[in-house]
């Protein structure tokens, strides 16, 4: 059987159009999806049953063990840190802001070891964006700023932008301008009309340069800035201006580099700064398919899109304070629930050390690298394959994500609301 | 009134403790208070040996304090509006929050947001102060307004940010990025830092030490005189409408 | 000799990103992409191995020649080798330095590790059944 | 069966003709019927408190991609009112935009039991029913944007309007939307290039339709949809000075189609009714608007009154959003969807002391009181454009007090007299007339009488406030403030027959439906069979026409939670 218009539950381009096989209950066949999609959808491998450390190995369990556990560990913890997230639907996701608001724990996504300094320059200076199709069917000039979508989103190029015929563009290879700023020459840059290579850190001073240019003070700009000569400053800004709309997406270039979130306002700024000249936005290269879900789920919730400590009953947000890199390596949580992520590949050393130290739980289908710090890990449904649920596109449009083939795993959705239903049972007492 | 709190050894000693209750105006109705520990309220006591001598009719009269291993006891004197507290080793995040008057003593490092959103009073940290030193809070505008925060050792990155009055004193040096979107108030540092003032659109700041990566965004408008020393002064930051002061001993650019 | 090195994503990575235990995971994830004339410098040839010091710690990476980086500075996909020896400091924004972080490469003969050894070598036990 | 029996009622019921009257309401399985058997059905003593029906806001921003950016983007506003768990209550955070369960319970604790989503964008409708299911105490309808539509505005360059219902219909069956909304009628599209339209004669780039074309054209398309709300207009060029004459232009092109209801309901007027030709004579033009609505019964507005203080501006008007940046240098978002509409936000802080906000906080409340009839302005703030919405018991004081206007009247800014007629104006507004603009008239216009909305006859939906006043013993001229306090906080708000809020606090779980239209249109008129339409759909959008619509998960059924489909006979 051929299940038609599949939306791929990889990276933040979600795209609808897949074409899965499925024999037996098995995918045997991916069309349309990139090589990051197609091996998630042929995923075998996955962990049979719950298991337990018993020492230094392992014993299988019931899920109702599995279960009963994660909620003792949850409701023992005077500061436990619910973490993950972004790799499951949103009605899991609701369940756990729900789990975390009673148990009184700090919740926090992948966010904030991605575009997390994103959302704090966005705090403070708001967002000029759109969806994806209007850049697809608009956008004249694109620049790629520290970002690699041939490798992180590898059909950015070919549904919305270089390849991507739209309305007023009828075609696009010709009509568009691509621009590519990084520090090293990616396979993105190859493909660029132009590529402007900066110094690693330079990021902020670049960005600080074109606006000065765009409002017209070009007399201060030295001769290179970070390493780009000032002529090509000059010639990119001109570029801009003289686009009839531009699109703008950064990646983890500039959140991770010094600065972290300041590049980012820096970017966002610039945007501004060339609305009063033409039609631009910008846009964050969202990685795993349904972080942004994790940060709308989280905001109507709580009212904050990350990190976020219900210790005290309310919501506290302060990244850098309540996010999940610095409770671990600041040793300051006493458990740990991991869903649908694995720190222990992603997190710095300090981090996983600590993960060492506490009681951890994990929902996940596959055995990883944190499977190696669990006393329980849990296998669920994988989304989009098994399970199916909401997932917010990169530019924030909801799709329903399908199930195609019935694997007998319980959702992340069945298995915390049934943690959920046992602590609320026994907070109500 | 002199409260004396000693931190009692803790059985998971890195969970924080989060006592905004420490502020001298809350114990002139005694101690019979809390602070909580992660997701528990515990009764003061429980964390600190408490002692108190003599009598206070008003909070100015209220001296608190803080010995023992106090690097982790977030949130102590926010909201304070008088009187004296006195942290002898370390103390955690948040300290002297919103802080509208009076004192607050540190005898060694505060960890981040030391005096996040301050009105007025006054900091005095004679060890290093960790990132957001004298900071705003996240999406909100308006960051320190009044009073001083003076810093006898380093400070970490994002110092100042979003200053909008009062003063800031580093006698060491700043990290990355001190004073980012200062727009009134002063910032002094005594010695260097990297990329100060961006995005400033008003206030004055004072680098004695060399500003590294200095942004291409300044102005430079000439050399002034001061406390014996030659600055380079710069209008910026121009990339926004830079109506900042930033005076710098030196400084070097990432060319 | 000194270097900064810059993590990121490639293809490979995120294609094995759900099968860490896989051999392909642990070959892309310990690759160092370095520059022909450092290689030269350190006296090392593609695929050979070499130490890199972290400020938390240290660990052992195979490298691959690249024309794509810059001489000073080597390239790490993402994952649980170069996170070995990263540290926990975000400057308070929740996020570490995962693109800028100065590390000290020389050449060794020491094995590289499986994932599942580093992560002994961390406190966790393996799952290897 | 659970009956329920609210004894000593002091009912003000328009719809059914009651004023005042003490009275007992008998409610079985969530409607009001004739009796209950006194002996076992619970009973509430109302103590003759003020009782109404539950309160309906037909034009608010609670739920959706625009609102949840809000709140995303400001997490200074989400400090300024968090509540921790308790009992049956979530936490809550934010004041502008609070969080849904904020939304939810601070409406509850107001009487509110029906909220009109003001602004939906089809392509992200699925976020907007999302963000329903967790407003556990209102029924919630959502407002479907057509602005800026690709189709729709082909449709009514070819002046096809059979095409544009069919158009329509289609869409608002797909996403399960309530009716339709123009923002800026081809403004938002104008905006995909930086630009605007400056009234309803200026043509949309490309598409070559005027705003008055689309208008004309959306309004009978709705009429042959007999949708059971009719199109639901924010003018064009809002905000500026001197554009009370393009609104009393697009009110003008309305004809009287419909004898239910309007034809034509234009929200948040305020933003619309202002004189001058810069800030500088800026000045009130609310006279000529409400007598231009006053002769003309198949037009509908909004107050959208602006009070003092802090709040969040959210439209699906993006450029407007954009000039407001350019005035106020605060953060600015700006979303752009494909094929379909714009949006924009900005904080704003609305100062006494400032000139013009002082004349926008006069417009709304003229508008109010020059409309003579209270079933043709109703009570809204454009929540949170005007002000979050736990202000309007100050404007129902505000409305019912001379007094009360006057010494608000003396704290703003002293110009304001010369460019307002407000301290002129005579008129308080009785509990009817408030009972009207805050409930049954709001019923009338969405129309939503007909499923039991808006009244508290046999056979009505059973949703209840009892406010702790006496109507008897308050003189709301004087008294201003104890009417304030009890619009704040009800003794009992009901809802289906469940007291869902008791002084403030929440009481249970859920209790919500989601409202939505299902027009029946012929085969011939069917939009997925239609070559052209498909063809153009999977060739600029960039999802999937099968992956758009909303599915029916979305508006998940338990016990407490309903789906309520109205399905009308188009005339297609």
């Amino acid at each position: 059987m051929i299940v038609k218009d599949v939306v791929c539950p990889f990276c933040g381009c979600l795209c609808d159009d897949v074409e899965v096989t499925v024999e037996d209950d098995r995918v045997v066949a991916v069309d349309n999806a990139c090589t990051l999609g197609t091996s998630k959808f042929l995923g075998d491998h996955r962990l049979p049953g719950p298991i337990r450390r018993d020492g230094n190995g392992w014993k299988d369990i019931s899920y109702d063990e599995a279960i009963r556990y994660a909620v003792d560990m949850l409701l023992d913890a005077e500061r436990p840190l619910l973490y993950g997230w972004s790799s499951t639907h949103g009605e899991a996701q609701c369940v756990g802001v729900h789990m975390a608001e009673l148990v009184r724990g700090v919740i926090d996504n992948t966010t904030s070891v991605c575009h997390g300094p994103s959302i704090l320059a966005i705090q403070e200076v708001g967002h000029p964006g759109c969806t994806l199709g209007v850049v697809k069917n608009r956008a004249d000039l694109i620049i790629y700023w520290g970002c690699n979508p041939i490798d992180a989103h590898p059909r950015h190029l070919s549904r919305y932008t270089r390849y991507a015929d739209g309305f007023f563009l009828e075609n696009a290879f010709r009509d568009r301008t691509v621009i590519v700023v990084d520090v090293r020459k990616t396979e993105t840059a190859n493909i660029a009309d132009e590529f402007v290579q900066i110094r690693p850190g330079g990021d902020y001073a670049v960005l600080s340069a074109l606006r000065a240019i765009v409002r017209g003070k070009t007399d201060t700009i030295p001769r290179s800035v970070s390493g780009v000569p000032r002529e090509q400053l000059l010639r990119i800004a001109r570029r801009c201006k003289e686009a009839k709309f531009g699109a703008f997406y950064f990646g983890q270039g500039i959140t991770m580099t010094r600065g972290k979130y300041k590049n980012v306002r820096n970017a966002i700024e610039l945007v501004d700064e060339l609305n009063r000249h033409t039609k631009f936005t910008i846009s964050a290269m969202r990685g795993h398919y349904n972080v942004y879900g994790s940060n709308e789920v989280n905001t109507w919730m709580t009212g904050y899109p990350f990190g976020i400590d219900f210790a005290r009953g309310i919501a506290f947000y302060n990244p850098g304070e309540t996010t999940a890199i610095d409770v671990l390596a600041r040793r300051e949580c006493d458990a740990c629930l991991i869903v649908a992520s694995d720190p222990a590949a992603h997190f710095p050393r300090p981090c996983v050390e600590h993960l060492a130290e506490i009681p951890v739980v994990q929902i996940d289908p596959y055995a990883n690298a944190t499977t190696a710090f669990c006393n329980v890990q849990i296998p669920v449904a994988v989304t989009g394959i098994d399970a199916a649920g909401t997932a917010y596109r990169m530019d924030g449009v909801p799709l329903r994500i399908r199930k195609v083939i019935e694997s007998g795993y319980p959702s992340d959705e069945e298995i915390l609301s049934r943690m959920y239903a046992m602590i609320q049972e026994v907070r109500s007492e | 009134m002199r409260v004396t709190l000693t931190v009692r050894p803790r059985e998971k000693p890195f969970l924080p403790i989060e006592a905004e209750t420490i502020v001298p105006r809350n114990f002139l109705d005694g101690t019979d208070t809390t602070v909580w520990r992660g997701n528990r309220e515990l009764p003061l006591d429980a964390v600190f040996s408490v002692s108190v001598e003599g009598n206070a009719e008003t909070a100015a009269e209220v001296e608190v304090v803080m010995r023992g291993d106090t690097a982790l006891i977030k949130r102590v004197g926010e909201y304070m509006d008088a009187g004296r507290i006195v942290v002898e080793g370390d103390i955690g995040m948040h300290c002297g929050n919103f802080m509208s008057g009076g004192t607050i003593e540190i005898g060694g490092n505060a960890d981040g947001w030391l005096g996040r959103e301050m009105r007025g009073g006054s900091i005095i940290c004679r060890g290093d102060a960790a990132d957001y030193c004298a900071s705003g809070y996240r999406g909100d505008k308006k960051g320190m307004t009044g009073g001083v925060v003076e810093v006898f050792g380093s400070v970490g990155d994002f110092a100042a940010e979003h200053l909008a009055g009062g003063t800031v004193i580093v006698h060491g040096s700043a990290g990355d990025m001190a004073g980012a979107e200062m727009h009134g108030g002063t910032l002094i540092i005594y010695g260097d830092c990297t990329r100060p003032c961006a995005n400033m659109t008003g206030g004055t700041a004072f680098v004695h030490g060399t500003a590294y990566d200095m942004l291409p965004t300044f102005r430079r408008v000439g050399t002034i005189r001061r406390e014996g020393r030659t600055f380079i002064q710069f209008t910026g930051d121009i990339a926004n409408r830079g109506k900042g002061n930033l005076f710098v001993g030196d400084c070097r650019y990432m060319d | 000799m000194k270097f900064l090195m810059i993590t990121g994503r490639t293809v490979n990575q995120g294609a094995y990103v759900e099968r860490k235990l896989s051999a392909q995971y642990a070959d892309e994830t310990s690759t160092c992409f370095m520059h022909q004339f450092d290689m030269m410098d350190l006296g090392i040839t593609d695929r050979e191995r070499v130490q890199v010091t972290g400020p938390c710690g240290t660990v052992v990476l195979v490298i691959a020649a690249s024309e794509d980086v810059n001489p000073g500075t080597v390239f790490v996909p993402y994952g649980p080798y170069a996170n070995h020896i990263i540290g926990g400091h975000t400057h308070s924004t929740g996020m570490p330095d995962f693109k800028s972080i100065e590390v000290e490469i020389e050449a060794t003969t020491e094995q590289r590790k499986g994932v599942y050894e580093l992560m002994e070598e961390l406190g966790g036990v393996a799952y290897d059944r | 069966m659970s009956e329920l029996l609210i004894r000593n009622a002091c009912v003000i019921d328009p719809i059914n003709g009651i004023d005042g009257e003490t009275m007992d309401i008998a409610i079985r399985d969530g409607r009001i019927v004739e009796d209950v058997n006194d002996s076992t059905a619970e009973v509430v003593d109302a103590g003759g408190a003020l009782t109404l029906p539950g309160g309906i806001d037909s034009h608010t921003h609670i739920c959706g991609t625009k609102v949840n950016f809000g709140r995303y983007m400001s997490p200074e506003d989400m400090r300024a009112g968090r509540t921790p768990r308790m009992g049956r209550m979530h936490a809550t955070s934010g004041y502008s935009v609070p969080t849904t369960y904020g939304t939810s319970y601070r409406y509850s604790a107001m009487g509110y039991t029906t909220l009109l989503e003001g602004a939906m964008a089809p392509l992200e409708a699925r976020h907007t029913h999302e963000e329903f299911l967790y407003t556990p105490l209102q029924d919630t309808l959502a407002n479907t944007l057509f602005d800026g539509n690709w189709a729709v505005m082909e449709a009514v360059r070819d002046g096809d309007t059979k095409r544009v219902a069919a158009i329509i219909g289609w869409t608002l069956s797909a996403v399960k939307g309530f009716a339709v909304k123009l923002t800026n009628p081809g403004g938002t599209e104008a905006w995909g290039w930086g630009k605007n339209v400056s009234c309803i004669r200026d043509p949309v780039p490309y598409f070559e339709v005027t705003p008055a074309e689309m208008i004309q054209t959306i309004v009978r398309a709705n009429e042959l949809l007999h949708l059971p709300h009719s199109v639901h207009l924010h003018c064009n060029n809002l905000g500026t000075p001197g554009n009370y004459s393009c609104t009393i232009g697009s009110l003008g092109l309305i004809p009287d189609l419909n004898d239910r209801r309007q034809t034509l309901y234009a929200t948040h007027v305020q933003f619309h009714a202002y004189g001058g030709s810069g800030w500088d004579d800026f000045c009130s033009r609310s006279e000529p608007i409400a007598r231009f609505v006053n002769m003309r019964p198949q037009i509908v507005i909004d107050m959208g009154q602006v009070m003092f203080g802090k709040t969040t501006t959210m439209t699906a008007d993006g450029p407007m959003e954009f000039n407001l940046y350019r005035l106020h240098h605060n953060k600015w978002s700006n979303h752009d969807v494909e094929l379909e509409t714009a949006s924009g936000i900005i904080p704003v802080l609305y100062r006494r002391k400032n000139l013009v906000n002082s004349v926008m906080w006069a417009i709304g409340l003229e508008l109010a009181l020059l409309t003579e009839n209270p079933w043709q302005c109703l009570l809204t703030t454009d929540n949170p454009n005007g002000a979050p919405f736990v202000r309007y018991p100050e404007i129902i004081g505000l409305l019912m007090s001379k007094r009360y206007r006057d010494a608000e009247f003396a704290t703003v800014h002293p110009e304001t007299g010369h460019r307002v007629p407000l301290p002129a104006i005579e008129r308080e507004m009785d509990w009817h007339e408030i009972a009207v603009m805050t409930r049954s008239g709001q019923a009338k216009a969405l129309g939503v009488l007909e499923i039991g909305k808006g009244h508290l006859g046999v056979g009505a939906e059973a949703d209840v406030a009892i406010y702790p006043i006496r109507i008897d013993e308050v003189d709301p001229s004087v008294e201003y403030q104890k009417v304030v306090d009890a619009f704040r906080c009800t003794d009992y708000t009901i809802k289906r027959g469940r007291i869902v809020s008791r002084r403030g606090e929440c009481l249970v779980d859920g209790n919500n439906t989601t409202v939505w239209v299902r027009p029946k249109i012929s085969d011939s008129y069917d939009m997925v069979r239609d070559e052209e339409f498909v063809r153009k759909f999977d060739r600029y959008y960039t999802v999937r026409m099968s992956n758009y619509p909303v599915q029916e998960e979305y508006l998940r059924r338990n016990l407490w939670r309903r789906n309520l489909c109205i399905e009308t006979e188009a005339e297609l």
